[in-house]
């Protein structure tokens, strides 16, 4: 009939409107700063670099081999190497960046940096609430302010964390076997593969 | 002076205006709106003469006035009409622009 | 109600609207401003109204006139707007109608004054003017003119729609060095 | 008895009487417009949350949450903002025009508030002999102020939306005014207070006699309705404003205040007309039953708005805008036929009077009938039942 669906688009709204209060599937809006959606584990927004252990300097994983400077697209790394060395998680003396810097105004969160990493050293951060009043600094992130514990990215990206976590524990105890056994066996000049191969 | 003076030589003011804007106006809108004026000025000489003047029917004021209103309004719709026809054809309301009938 | 000065603030106020308005109306050389301010001088004249006492009249006058012929008008300039200069050109000679109008005043203002005085002296009181009397008066005694009057709408009605028709045969003349504005046709609408 | 009922009126009376006596006329009307700037405007605001929270919900969303409790204090965050934000006029716009538009769209409705009536005793300005006239001659100048808004602009979208905004405005009122006429004709007066006491009459020993009741009142109050969202540019009518087409039509050069005017002056607009639809087909403040009538009668004006508000707004909810060439159609080949075939209808409904009550409807649902299924056959052959293929 005419003016039959008007009526029709009427029952249509009016039980969507009851719907909303009635029916919690209907209304999927979360009020952001007090409720917030689970964050998905492969989210990522910008990279922060990992840790072992307690002392972020110390335990850094970075190498300051500037493979990801190079790779990335935008260009947003800047990675002084340091003059000295430090050992890593194996005992083994590597370089350690002196400078690692981000500028997130410029990274566009490719995670390409992350793919071409030998040592699992940078990972993508969820953390997304970094307006800030200074456009410049502010968005620079510094090489303290990137370091993050493991136990951070293993909460962030748990089977991504306990993979790599494994695989750095078989490192470790390859490692350790190799030294007993370099302990009890003549000393051998046998250099060591890189951990990460 | 008397109210009726007074109402009378403001319709005559008003009325003379009008005059002089359909006299001297060139569009044919303005024409249109002097027209509206002198009509407007009598339907206040009417309620003039209807208010202070003498009564031989208590309502024949408001009732011519009421008939103006209409003819005017019907004036006015059909008076509209013609100008956006004309405007249509000629693509112009200046009214000395249309005289295609001017040997 | 208590016996009103002849020419009260109030007088002069809406008289000077009346007039302000009817001058700048016809004398304005922006169209749209003119139509607006014949809406402003048919204000005051309702306003005018009112005083006398004829309240039907004044609303029936705004209701008219401001809602319906002054829209018009300036719809109308609208819809006619674009083709000619953006302000019309000078009369030729506008002195010659105003002159005439002025001396139109004269003679109106002279006769006005100098009427017999029998002619108006004797205001007996108006009767209120209730609206109901007038309908009875319209719907009685006034029924032919009543029904002509309808005709004469209802005919302006559709004369009006017919005439704004766009004319099946004719295209419009191309037009100078204006884009063509105002080929849509508006119902027209006698209220 | 009657205290809830009369307590504003009384009220009144007590301040006024404190007054010495040659100023108490205009106390009172100092009283009287202060009610009526302080009430409305209020109205309007908590309607603008309501209807921002119930297009939400309708699009199964929460809507302004915010501000005060359950974001019920948003007006007052929009009116700050509109409050403060700057006042721009553009260089090419007439400015006098522009600064005279708002005013010209704001100041009508609130005198047509004034007329009605909104309880038993209370109405602001009551006319006697013109009141009906009075409301819809101030209805017809927001027309100008509208006009006057978009032309002044001097912007391409604001000329557009007052071109639309005229053409709909005078179109609708033809419906508006012949639906209001019919109930005018059954009353025999243009006082408001008069039609609403012609309404108060009792059928059937409990239901009052509304003249929504009547086949001619029925009609006439959907005609009225129809036409009156129009009047108020509302969904689905709303194109002189149409954000989707023309920004915001009329409007789209104002900023600041003089928008939230423009805003204000819709409200009240909307307000003023379903206002008087209710006084003049829903009985005014009268109950539906006369069981009812303990509930003071303001109650029962206000209650009636917020329901057709509530209407309004899920009409707004759900229907599309039309088309200019779809709104000038229903206009003038729907609406007003109808309403001429309701006068005749309300004319037959006073000349039945005597005939029983289920004959007298009779004429009226023959007379309504017949042209709704010829409308409707016409509909069908201009728009046959649609076929949809989708990608397979």
């Amino acid at each position: 009939m005419l003016g039959g669906g008007i009526l029709h688009g009427l029952a249509v709204t009016a039980k969507n409107f009851v719907g909303s209060f009635t029916d919690p599937e209907r209304l999927v809006t979360l009020g952001y700063p007090e409720e917030r959606a689970p964050a998905k584990e492969n989210a990522r927004q910008f990279p922060f670099l990992v840790f072992d252990g307690a002392d972020p300097q110390a335990g850094l994983r970075c190498v300051a081999c500037q493979i990801c400077e190079k790779e990335c697209p935008p260009q947003c790394i800047l990675i002084v190497k340091s003059k000295t060395k430090k050992p890593d998680h194996l005992g083994k003396p590597q370089f350690f960046p002196a400078t690692f810097d981000i500028d997130l105004s410029v990274c566009m969160s490719c995670q390409i940096c992350v793919e071409v990493c030998p040592f699992d050293a940078i990972k993508m951060d969820q953390e997304f609430e970094l307006a800030t009043n200074d456009r410049f600094e502010g968005l620079l992130r510094h090489r303290d302010q990137l370091a993050r514990p493991n136990a951070h990215f293993q909460k962030l990206h748990p089977t991504d964390a306990a993979a790599i976590d494994a695989r750095r524990a078989e490192e470790l105890a390859k490692a350790a076997a190799a030294a007993t056994a370099a302990a009890a066996a003549p000393r051998k000049p046998a250099p060591e593969s890189p951990p990460a191969a | 002076m008397s109210a009726a003076t007074l109402h009378l030589l403001l319709a005559a003011a008003m009325f003379c205006i009008g005059l002089a804007g359909a006299l001297c106006r060139r569009n044919a809108i303005l024409v249109l709106i002097g027209i509206e004026l002198m009509l407007n000025a009598a339907n206040l000489n009417f309620l003039t003469f209807w208010k202070y003047g003498p009564q031989p029917q208590p309502l024949d004021g408001p009732v011519f006035v009421l008939f103006s209103v209409a003819i005017a309004a019907a004036e006015a719709a059909v008076g509209l009409a013609l100008i956006i026809a004309i405007h249509r054809r000629y693509r112009t309301t200046q009214l000395e622009e249309i005289s295609r009938l001017r040997g | 109600m208590p016996p009103e000065p002849v020419l009260s603030l109030a007088f002069a106020i809406v008289a000077g609207l009346v007039l302000g308005g009817s001058v700048a109306a016809v004398s304005c050389r922006n169209r749209v401003h003119a139509g607006l301010f014949l809406a402003v001088a048919l204000v005051g004249l309702a306003l005018v109204f009112l005083r006398m006492g004829a309240e039907f009249l004044g609303f029936i006058q705004i209701l008219v006139y401001v809602g319906a012929v002054a829209v018009l008008i300036v719809f109308a300039i609208l819809l006619t707007r674009g083709s000619d200069s953006a302000h019309e050109r000078r009369s030729n000679a506008p002195g010659i109608g105003i002159g005439l109008a002025v001396l139109l005043w004269g003679v109106l203002a002279w006769g006005i004054l100098h009427r017999s005085p029998g002619a108006i002296a004797t205001p007996s009181p108006p009767p209120s003017m209730a609206v109901r009397d007038l309908g009875e008066r319209l719907l009685r005694e006034e029924l032919l003119p009543l029904q002509t009057v309808g005709l004469l709408l209802t005919a302006a009605l559709i004369g009006a729609a017919l005439i704004a028709l766009p004319e099946p045969g004719i295209s419009p003349r191309p037009s100078g060095s204006h884009g063509s504005a105002g080929t849509e046709t508006p119902p027209s609408s006698p209220t | 008895m009657d205290a809830p009922d009369q307590i504003f009126v009384l009220l009144k009376h007590a301040v006024v009487s404190w007054f010495p006596t040659p100023v108490q006329p205009w106390i009172s009307a100092v009283l009287s417009i202060g009610a009526i700037l302080a009430v409305y405007p209020m109205i309007f605001a908590l309607t603008t949350v309501i209807e921002r929270k119930a297009l939400g919900r309708i699009q199964n969303r929460p809507g302004p949450n915010r501000v005060g409790p359950a974001g019920f204090l948003q007006f007052a965050a929009d009116g700050i903002k509109s409050l403060t934000k700057e006042d721009i006029v553009p260089r090419a716009a007439d400015s006098v025009v522009h600064f005279l538009a708002p005013l010209v769209v704001v100041v009508p409705p609130l005198l047509a508030l004034a007329v009605l009536p909104v309880g038993r005793n209370m109405v602001a300005l009551d006319l006697p002999e013109t009141g009906l006239l009075f409301f819809l001659m101030v209805g017809t100048a927001v027309e100008l102020g509208v006009f006057m808004a978009g032309w002044s602009s001097h912007n391409k979208y604001s000329l557009l939306g007052a071109m639309r905004a005229i053409a709909q405005l005078l179109s609708y009122e033809l419906p508006l005014l012949l639906s209001t006429v019919s109930v005018v004709m059954l009353t025999g007066s243009l006082s408001l207070n008069a039609i609403i006491g012609h309404q108060s009459e009792v059928h059937a020993g409990v239901l009052l006699g509304w003249n929504v009741f009547t086949p001619w009142g029925a009609a006439g109050a959907v005609l009225f309705f129809i036409a009156a969202l129009a009047e108020a540019n509302r969904s689905p009518f709303d194109l002189p404003e149409a954000e989707s087409e023309i920004v915001a039509g009329y409007f789209t050069e104002y900023s600041g205040f003089k928008f939230a005017l423009f805003f204000l002056g819709e409200y009240l607009g909307l307000f003023a007309v379903s206002g008087l639809g209710i006084t003049l087909f829903l009985g005014g403040w009268l109950p539906p039953l006369t069981v009812l009538s303990w509930v003071p009668s303001w109650l029962w004006f206000f209650g009636k708005l917020a329901v057709l508000m509530g209407i309004f707004i899920w009409l707004r909810g759900t229907l599309p805008r039309l088309r200019m060439d779809q709104l000038m159609r229903f206009a003038w080949q729907f609406l007003l036929p109808m309403s001429l075939i309701n006068l005749l209808v309300a004319a037959l409904w006073q000349y039945s009077t005597p005939w029983p009550h289920l004959l007298r409807w009779l004429p009226a649902a023959i007379l309504f009938g017949i042209p709704y299924l010829l409308y409707h056959r016409a509909f069908l052959r201009q728009h046959p039942p649609r076929t949809y293929r989708y990608a397979s």
